[in-house]
């Protein structure tokens, strides 16, 4: 299955994209994207467990993704 | 109740006006602004961006935890994104209730919960050229 | 810093803006209004009075200690007195601090001091036609 | 020595004025001076020992007067 994960911030710039779209197999989780992630070149300087959210909700490592899901990788938020 | 994420200068005066009524004996109002000074650096201005769509819907969801809490429907917040100069405003906070005590701590849990879970996230510039982006989480005891 | 007794509208917008400053990262304004309620009994008005020389010097003082303590010099409070209507300010206190909690703290603290300290006085008037004076340090188990 | 008493609020409506002069002894303080109002008609109605001013500032039971000294008689404060 083909999901979409965004970047943003800090993470956007250590990665040199603010968005990436990951082929993963059936009953991956969100860990199983992360790592992913973490194997491109930059990605390396993503912590192993970065905060995540599915569809606009934050979401556990273990979240299993489905189709079409929007995984957004967050940096430390910084609000206020 | 009402929450913003915005583009535009937020106008705190007018957020006031919205939580007033007559059934209040108390409005707080908070106003996060750009200080000119973070952990010893000059800073310039701060760049404010954000996961919009998500930050929409954690802030509304913060703002309506907050009214059941403590029991009052006249709340509203306004986050700014873009660059901002100093002393500009990036988060103002309008409470009001029946009782001062009250208004004090829905304000102040508000603010807290937005630093917590608002997709928000702000690059400083300092007076040196340099951006940095801002990790609150971080500890930096070189700069404390 | 300033105080003042007041007669005339307390402008909140205005005060806010005299704390502003680009060494804080936060601003508090409270604003106390007169409500519609008290003890359960209808309010159509408040009447306020003051020893107005001792007022001016106690809240000149209650500032000052405030300033002291909590670290910052940007403190504004009025307070009014006469007939206000419901919906009307009675005392705004705006307060600005580099920090957030400093500035919650602060604009509590000089809330509470004022309350304590302030020789002011108020004339509730009812619905009934009735008017007291409001003894917030008296018992009355009966209208809580 | 005569020295003047401010009353406000509830205490000015019990004794039915704003102000009085007392005639004191030397010596006397403020507890002899609240003794006196106290014995004025209405003057019951007020506390034994009330919050006191003198020349604007607040003041004990033991402070001693001196000539031309504003005793001020203070209600429970309400202010806010």
């Amino acid at each position: 299955m083909t999901i979409t994960a965004l970047l943003f911030a800090s993470y956007a710039d250590v990665l040199g994209r603010t968005s990436l779209d990951l082929t993963l197999g059936p009953g991956a989780t969100v860990r199983d994207a992360i790592q992913q992630i973490r194997a491109l070149p930059g990605g390396e300087r993503l912590p192993p467990a970065p905060l995540v959210a599915v569809n606009l909700e934050y979401a556990s490592a273990e979240r299993r993704l489905a189709p079409g899901d929007e995984l957004a990788v967050i940096p430390p938020v910084a609000g206020g | 109740m009402r929450s913003a994420i915005v583009t535009q200068p937020v106008n705190a005066a007018a957020l006031l006006t919205e939580v007033a009524s007559t059934a209040n004996g108390a409005l707080i109002l908070f106003v996060g602004t750009v200080r000119d000074e973070n952990d010893g650096r000059p800073v310039l201005g701060i760049e404010y961006s954000a996961y919009a769509e998500m930050a929409e819907r954690e802030l509304a969801a913060i703002v309506a935890e907050t009214a059941a809490r403590f029991g009052t429907s006249d709340i509203v917040v306004e986050h700014r994104l873009g660059t901002l100069e100093l002393g500009e405003a990036s988060v103002v906070i309008a409470v009001g209730h029946a009782r001062r005590a009250v208004a004090y701590d829905a304000s102040r849990h508000l603010l807290e919960e937005l630093k917590r879970r608002l997709p928000v996230w702000k690059r400083e510039g300092y007076a040196d050229g340099s951006r940095e982006w801002v990790d609150p989480s971080a500890h930096t005891p070189a700069h404390r």
